[in-house]
């Protein structure tokens, strides 16, 4: 998931014609009060932190102006807060438009119909989790017809527009529909989308471009602000890591066994802290890979959990063992896995002489996990 | 009968030239399917593993008489590639290939359906049948078979419990492995018609994940229109909201495709539902004990 | 049984406010038809000739149990009022409209066939099977009930033919106007399986006219599938090529679409082909003489 | 149809990145001088008249120039030069490239599977009729899919291309495609299609645009240069108005009816001159437009066919007595009529009452007419 900034967000529906507050982006306070002095942003004006989780309102992440000064100093207390684990460097400085109501829309992808789908409320300004069903209208929108003009009006019907308000919504959402396909997003989401005057301005932004997309949009590449230092290098190395809040690392192999070895661990009073996914491989280079930047999590205790069908166990464990030399005395963590399939006894041989706990029985192999993470010994129990 | 694979599949690998689809075609034909054919532009006129390379899928098709399709190639051609299949007649394809924009998904589903073409992945292991034919990369260890249908949308997981199936002593009579994306060109509900269908299956183990609602459509499914026994099973009950969990599908967004919520749905319509992978095995064999002797 | 249409036929006319939607639904009333809803955005709640006017086809469809359109809107809507009724579950649609774009076209067939809905036109005085229903503009005055299923491309050449089978004595099963455009929803071999299956045709009256290939696809469907006698009319034999001949679709180009190859394809298939539209009646009576009595 | 002379053609390419030999549109012997002398346009280079019509290289109006002075006399012995009718007002002057191989490339409809066509022989530079069908490859293209990088490369094995080459095709395939859909095309022709060094270049342009799209299109609805004046006046009048080589005009309803009308006629010794369809309207006022229309085209003798279905025939009687009314008698040309359906009694009277041969058997008034055209006495007859 590329999460776009709210600015970045703007920046796309300006080229795709999408009516916008003015406004600026900023880095200091200086900058916020020239945005202000130089006319570049009429006041009143709003100053909204540039982070990537919702609800900055109520964070008191979005300030009000009516002055150079007041946006100063506004852009002062906001800049540097941290905010959900980011941290605000931009601020993004907005007219405050004179709304008569506040709307939503968004496009998203409708998994069973394999559709995207358009998705509008008159409720909005809220968190749209909180707006009941029956007051958001979806229409599902076929990739082979388009947005189509009778869905649009559907939609502004549902939003209770008329007029050149109306006109307004119209062009709005077939800009709306051109960013989703010709940018891969994911999401796009205005919320609020204000009716002002006899038009209708997009206040914030939310888009979220396909990861899987990029090598068709390659400036959206270096945007990938969503992870955690670590999630970040992996993605890198291609592996599948996820960082949680326990203190357990679990390695399998394929979404669904890591996926079930976490549930059965939190199931037998584990608390799972990293979530690797090996995949298909069991290149050695890959797995050793794969450990070191475990290791860089500091879990308490490592989990490893194979089933070796295309893969196979001796090569995985032969891997790990290489990895877990690399790996100073003072920072060991106990690892202790199960391995089935593929060359298992080669396998478990393997890890059994250098000192890894493995066995074939899950259950088994989950009870010593929780132990030794729960043990007090652990010299290297310091999780991030 | 089996489901969508038989002894009359004739499989053509696309991109067969590259690592993955060298190793599959040896342990596709290990399996018994008859590849007949492979697809590299601009390799054409070569040969891997005994197998004939073709520059197009037309080509393969006309000089093999392939009629089922198997895609390794890299995600940005994958589009391209199931097109090519498609207008080549093929009506049955396996994408293996990982990381394809599900925008060119949803083109390729809808462009198959126009045309009847089934698509199972993308991001998936594909189909077997044993003693028939394997479309896909399900290691041929793990089967046997039998009367048991899979279907599900893990890879390895799922060869886990095929094969736990199997060291239960039973067999399966066909498995499905329909990928981890958002966007499928099979769901269960696509896929649970056919093995209502299938004389050869007795009961079907479902293995889902956190993700969509896939399983609650597939829940209604089984509540009206499926006669035969269900063992369901659903990875990720533990997983955290917002995070996606390995697979690009498998994620908790705005409250919807929770374990809770899949488990669930899949009790009530009267599956029965495993806590545990390790759990299927058993809980397979003695639902099928418990059927009518045919 | 009759084709596409009959006594369950509900339609609902997409631009009944406008001159040409209002007259026709006069006119289509007047045949018997089950005219049960209008649309036009914006003026739902109204009502037109006693018609209910609804903002959108859902709604019409909803609340009229309408399972048949016919288009009038101006052209640069037309696409969107097809899909529209094709998303609404519409199945049967008529486009009366003229000029609208090809590729407009190219989306609206495909997206039609994709959702199994049949749209004839546009460009075209749609369908009408006498005693039952008509969609769309071929007059009243010219049915009679009968046995003589009629395809053609034009219209008031259509009409006079169907007026000469009824002054000849003879009457019509149904008679269908495809529509003048290079691209249409129903062509020829779209049509003729039809009337094979409609047990109520005993002959097919054929008018084709210059440009594409029409003819020749039905020559090739009649020569090998169509067991009912054919009378087939082309006109167009003296038109130059490289002119529109008053329809965007009759046009001689690149030496194809000429009269003369699709009236030699026509004749080489068995079918009686007249030289001048107003030999066909008696050609007809002729050849429905010359059946086994049933 | 709105054909596109050839240089609008190559701006239309330009815009999608297809690749074109240096040129400049010149409207005089000196702008064709100064093309040269000023390095816009480098020698050899040929000099064309931008005229519709096909086959200019073998009419003289395509010439070869090394220098200034020679490009000057090529634009004189050119421009003005009537082709096919039409009278060359600009020239196109062009690099002449050393060129290895001569394509041809084309998008089309094929309105049997209704989808774009994609069509393509490594027998370029001459008349695409004249190549054997083995020798053109058709590729029908799905427009929910696209032209696919699959058909792409079956066109350019097709053309026998490899290499650096095979992908400057590619681009340009890419490239017409977006043309064609994008500008609503009905045809997009590129012979030849040379190959010059490492890529491929266009020689030509044949564009022509839909003109039922050109609502779209604003820029392409003053182009439509491929008509007689009289066709265009009546194209504005919304009159579907063929004119032809004979001296008898028709008029009827329906353009199935008009083009039978015609063959009934030519069959009878008639040669038709105009082919006029009234549509489904019995609007005097069109009717009489219609027919004023007719009058201008100076037909020997004017044949009417009606089929009075939708349409009554009396209205249109009306109408064509009123039309004749506002033709001054020496210019006035023998009307039979032949009217059918629809208050087809009154319709006779009418016409009957105002001097007009009228019936209801076919056969019988095309005989009268075709009599009528070939009179002596027949005062109007200068066909045009």
């Amino acid at each position: 998931m590329v999460k776009l900034a709210e600015w970045r967000g703007k920046e796309l529906f300006r080229t795709y014609g999408v009516p916008l507050p003015r406004g600026k982006v900023v880095r200091s306070p200086g900058e916020a009060r020239a945005a202000i002095e130089d006319g570049e942003v009429p006041v009143p004006a709003v100053v909204k932190a540039q982070v990537l989780a919702g609800g900055r309102g109520k964070g008191g992440a979005v300030r009000f102006a009516t002055t150079a000064e007041e946006a100063e100093s506004a852009a002062a207390a906001i800049l540097g807060l941290e905010f959900k684990g980011e941290k605000v460097k931009e601020l993004l400085i907005e007219e405050k438009l004179a709304l008569q109501r506040e709307l939503y829309v968004a496009l998203a992808l409708d998994r069973s119909r394999r559709v995207p789908l358009l998705m509008v409320s008159a409720q909005g300004g809220v968190e749209i989790e909180g707006v009941g069903e029956e007051a958001i209208l979806r229409i599902p929108v076929h990739p082979f017809a388009g947005l189509a003009a009778y869905e649009r009006r559907a939609a502004i019907a549902a939003l209770g527009l008329s007029g050149p308000t109306a006109r307004s919504a119209d062009q709005l959402l077939g800009a709306l529909w051109d960013l989703f396909n010709r940018e891969d997003a994911e999401l796009v989401e205005i919320n609020p989308l204000a009716v002002v005057g006899d038009g209708v301005v997009a206040l914030d932004a939310k888009v979220i471009i396909e990861d899987d997309a990029t090598f068709r949009h390659p400036q959206y590449a270096d945007l990938r602000d969503d992870r955690t230092p670590l999630e970040e290098i992996a993605r890198e190395k291609e592996i599948a890591f996820v960082q949680l809040d326990g203190d357990i690392g679990v390695i399998a192999n394929g979404a669904g066994l890591t996926m079930a070895t976490l549930d059965v661990l939190k199931e037998f009073g584990g608390d799972p802290g990293v979530f690797l996914d090996l995949g298909g491989t069991d290149d050695p280079k890959k797995v050793t890979e794969a450990f070191l930047l475990m290791a860089e999590a500091h879990p308490r205790a490592v989990f490893l959990n194979i089933f070796g069908g295309v893969t196979r166990c001796d090569t995985v464990a032969r891997g790990l063992v290489d990895a877990r030399r690399q790996i100073p005395e003072t920072e060991r963590f106990p690892l202790v896995a199960r391995i089935r399939g593929n060359n298992e006894a080669e396998g478990l041989a393997i890890l059994r002489a250098a000192g890894v706990t493995a066995q074939n029985d899950l259950k088994e192999a989950v009870r010593a996990v929780v132990a030794a993470a729960r043990a007090p010994a652990n010299a290297a129990g310091t999780p991030r | 009968m089996s489901v969508l694979v038989n002894a009359d599949t004739r499989v053509v690998v696309q991109g067969i030239t590259g690592h993955q689809g060298t190793v599959h075609t040896v342990q596709m034909k290990a399996f018994g399917t008859k590849v007949v054919a492979g697809v590299t532009p601009g390799k054409g006129g070569g040969e891997v593993e005994g197998v004939p390379v073709f520059n197009s899928v037309a080509e393969a098709v006309e000089r093999t008489g392939a009629n089922a399709s198997v895609i390794f190639v890299p995600a940005p051609f994958a589009k391209d590639a199931y097109l090519e299949a498609v207008d080549a007649g093929i009506r049955l394809t396996v994408a293996v290939t990982e990381h394809i924009p599900f925008h060119d998904m949803l083109t390729m589903y809808h462009y198959g359906r126009l045309h009847g073409a089934k698509l199972i992945g993308p991001n998936c292991p594909g189909i077997a049948s044993p003693g028939k034919a394997k479309v896909g990369i399900i290691p041929n260890v793990v089967f046997r078979p039998g009367r048991v249908g899979v279907i599900s949308r893990s890879g390895t997981l799922t060869y886990e419990i095929v094969n736990g199936i199997k060291e239960a002593g039973l067999g399966q009579s066909t498995c499905i492995g329909l990928g981890g994306d958002p966007v499928v060109g099979t769901s269960f509900v696509d896929a649970l018609p056919w093995f209502e269908a299938d004389e050869e299956t007795d009961l079907v183990v479902l293995v889902g994940e956190i993700g969509g609602t896939a399983e609650e459509e597939a829940a209604e499914f089984i509540q009206r229109k499926l006669s035969k026994p269900v063992v369901a099973y659903v990875a990720g009950r533990s997983a955290p909201p917002g995070k996606r969990m390995g697979h690009a599908g498998a994620i908790i967004a705005r409250g919807r495709g929770t374990a809770e919520s899949k488990l669930t749905a899949l009790q009530n319509a009267g599956a029965e539902v495993a806590k545990f992978p390790y759990e299927i095995p058993g809980m397979v064999a003695e639902r099928l004990a418990r059927l009518p002797r045919r």
